[in-house]
């Protein structure tokens, strides 16, 4: 199909671009780590219980997004690249594009930061396949939201704080329902019991990209 | 018994209050509308 | 017989009028220039042309043989220089030339690129990131871009900006070109240039 | 008529002011909640034109994004700013309550979040608006906005609260769901209610006529 076709060569490229400048790259795994060093840090030797090493991930999840996925929209248009892109195809292989390379990028945030934060905090994890699997379908709607809102800011001034402000109230379901989840993972929960957690976040997240692709055309013409 | 008394004149002050301050503004913006339809038609009888 | 038609486009700008009711025809062998002193309104109508910006009222149609085209077919047949349009500074002269000959459906053919860098006197710059070039060379670029395609509608505006003598001879050899068999369309203010335009259009006079 | 156009302001006046006298002194005190139930009459119509007024916004941004006049644009802010003035009093209200019943003042109880994630959508909407320089993009991007915040807010009025309550019930039942309303106090409540509406009516007239003389005096000179 074309327009998934088009969108892989527009994920392709923004692939090639980030490795030249690293922006995003650096943001989001700086940010990362330099906020899980200063809460292990702060905590020191203190064993901590998991309805604060829950809320702690997701915290930590949703600013490290917050500081580099927005990044993807707004080098196209401070760049001034946004109108060339606008004339050679379709606003949702443009949104499909952006939004895979989003997931990749949180996802492969995960794989480095999940494995220090086990460690660091000291978290032992009752049942690792459902907090992997809230941790994947939360992201999963964690970057679906941020390419959106991203796509939003990226024609305004101030873009920086007014991502975060924007994206907050429409990420909470998935805050919400994702520190809870992990919550119930941490102390060993079986996937019966996290399964309204799971399925509030797939839905969440399917609406939110159903919408996405109502929506992203009026965004991005202008 | 008194304080239920108190709760209720304040309440019915602020009543009061906002009753008065949006008949005002009611007031400000009637006039200013007046004002412009003045001078619309003078601005567009002047070109 | 390709025809862009332009009918009673009016346009706003934060409740400002900019320009109102202009209409135009361009069909295949034709040029229509567009010129008007700066705020005008040039480069907003080449965005509305190009469909970047929507018009407050009226619209614009790209028929083939008198039926409307869709969309893909238009991002497949148009190609546009202007001041606006930047390409890709962080990658190199090749890497922007495959990315837009992929999403524009084109096989990626280095005898072509190099032709056309050839042409643009940018040979053996392929492999060179385009922050590294000079502002006649990104516009140079834009032209190897834009017309790596053929298009069917070229749109220019400010066809010679940054560019020296040797590059605005080279950008009226392609508009003289272009306007042969195919559609041309761009703003100017440059006398020189205004002569390629059949069709004129004076904004804000 | 003869009657002066403005007769039903000073109709509301006067209906108000009876409204107070008789939450106070004619309804009679709800059972096992004391004196200070008496601020449902006030605080439970607030919330619900809250709610209202940003239904009303969310549908006028949809009419501007199938259309897009200014009058829509309009109608979105002006009902989204009164909007957010009845969320700040409801919370204000149901805070001071909460401290008498609750002994705290905020404690994140469902309703409490859903009240507060109003505000922080409020909030961001107008953040946004201000960030945007050019009047038709702020007002498409706003309209955009304002859809997937609304898509958002039934995810957690109705169907996180559900979902968890299942799996831990509450310590803090609500309590206006017990009220038992006697025929005064229903009486009170409803007339309240009606009064609410019919002011909040006039503060949306008002604000959008100020809005579009607004407009005109910005056109004067144009």
């Amino acid at each position: 199909m074309l327009l998934v076709r088009n969108a892989y060569i527009i994920f392709l490229k923004d692939f090639h671009l980030e490795f030249r400048s690293r922006y995003a790259l650096n943001a989001i795994f700086l940010f990362a780590i330099t906020t899980l060093t200063a809460i292990s840090f702060s905590i020191g030797p203190l064993r901590l219980k998991s309805e604060i090493l829950s809320p702690l991930l997701w915290i930590i999840l949703f600013f490290s997004a917050m500081s580099g996925l927005s990044h993807i929209f707004v080098r196209e248009e401070e760049q001034q690249t946004a109108d060339t892109l606008r004339l050679v195809t379709s606003a949702n292989a443009v949104f499909l594009g952006k939004w895979i390379f989003n997931m990749v990028l949180l996802f492969s945030l995960e794989l480095f930061i999940l494995p220090i934060y086990l460690a660091m905090l000291g978290v032992s994890v009752g049942n690792f396949r459902v907090f992997l699997f809230i941790i994947l379908l939360g992201s999963f709607g964690l970057a679906s939201v941020a390419t959106l809102i991203a796509a939003i800011i990226s024609q305004a001034s101030a873009k920086g704080a007014l991502f975060a402000v924007l994206s907050f109230p429409i990420s909470l379901p998935l805050l919400i329902s994702g520190i809870h989840g992990t919550r119930l993972a941490l102390d060993g929960g079986t996937l019966a019991e996290c399964l309204p957690d799971l399925q509030i976040l797939f839905s969440f997240s399917i609406v939110i990209i159903t919408l996405s692709l109502l929506l992203f055309e009026f965004i991005w013409r202008k | 018994m008194s304080d239920i008394y108190v709760v209720l004149a304040v309440c019915l002050l602020i009543w009061g209050g906002i009753f008065f301050y949006l008949m005002h503004l009611d007031k400000v913006l009637k006039k200013i509308k007046q004002k412009l339809e003045f001078k619309e038609d003078f601005s567009k009888s002047g070109r | 017989m390709w025809q862009i038609t332009g009918s009673d486009i009016s346009q706003k700008f934060n409740q400002r009028l900019i320009f109102e009711n202009i209409s135009f025809e361009v069909a295949s062998g034709h040029s229509l220039v567009l010129t008007g002193a700066n705020g005008s309104g040039k480069t907003t109508l080449v965005r509305i042309v190009c469909q970047l910006n929507r018009p407050y009222k009226g619209q614009i149609r790209f028929t083939r043989d008198q039926k409307n085209i869709s969309d893909q077919e238009i991002y497949a047949r148009m190609g546009l220089v202007g001041p606006y349009l930047q390409l890709y500074n962080y990658l190199t002269a090749f890497e922007n030339y495959s990315f837009f000959a992929r999403i524009r459906g084109l096989a990626v053919d280095n005898s072509q690129l190099k032709r056309l860098m050839e042409r643009m006197g940018l040979r053996g710059r392929e492999l060179d990131e385009l922050r590294t070039f000079s502002s006649g060379m990104l516009q140079r670029m834009k032209y190897v871009i834009a017309l790596l395609h053929q298009p069917e509608f070229l749109i220019l505006d400010e066809p010679t900006a940054n560019l020296d003598e040797a590059g605005a001879a080279l950008v009226y050899e392609i508009m003289q070109e272009q306007k042969k068999d195919r559609i041309l369309i761009f703003a100017t203010n440059e006398p020189a240039e205004v002569k390629f335009g059949e069709i004129k259009i004076a904004l804000g006079a | 008529m003869g009657l002066n156009r403005n007769w039903w302001k000073y109709f509301l006046g006067l209906w108000m002011l009876l409204i107070i006298l008789g939450a106070f002194l004619y309804a009679p005190p709800a059972k096992g909640l004391g004196e200070t139930a008496r601020i449902l009459f006030f605080h439970v119509p607030v919330a619900w034109l809250a709610t209202l007024a940003f239904l009303i916004s969310a549908l006028a941004s949809m009419q501007y994004l199938r259309r897009p006049e200014k009058k829509y644009d309009i109608w979105a802010s002006s009902s989204a700013q009164i909007g957010l003035i009845f969320a700040l009093l409801a919370t204000v209200t149901g805070s001071i309550w909460a401290k008498k019943i609750w002994q705290s003042y905020w404690n994140w109880d469902p309703r409490e979040t859903s009240i507060f994630i109003l505000l922080l959508i409020y909030a961001a909407y107008f953040a946004l608006r201000s960030a945007v320089d050019i009047d038709e993009q702020k007002a498409k991007l706003a309209a955009v906005y304002s859809i997937i915040a609304f898509i958002t807010v039934p995810f957690l009025v109705i169907i996180i609260p559900r979902v968890y309550e299942s799996l831990h019930p509450d310590p803090l039942i609500n309590p206006e769901g017990k009220i038992k309303m006697d025929g005064r106090m229903l009486q009170i409540f409803l007339g309240s209610l009606f009064g609410f509406t019919l002011l909040f009516y006039w503060m949306l007239r008002l604000k959008i006529d100020t809005a579009r003389t607004k407009l005109v005096v910005d056109n004067l000179d144009k």
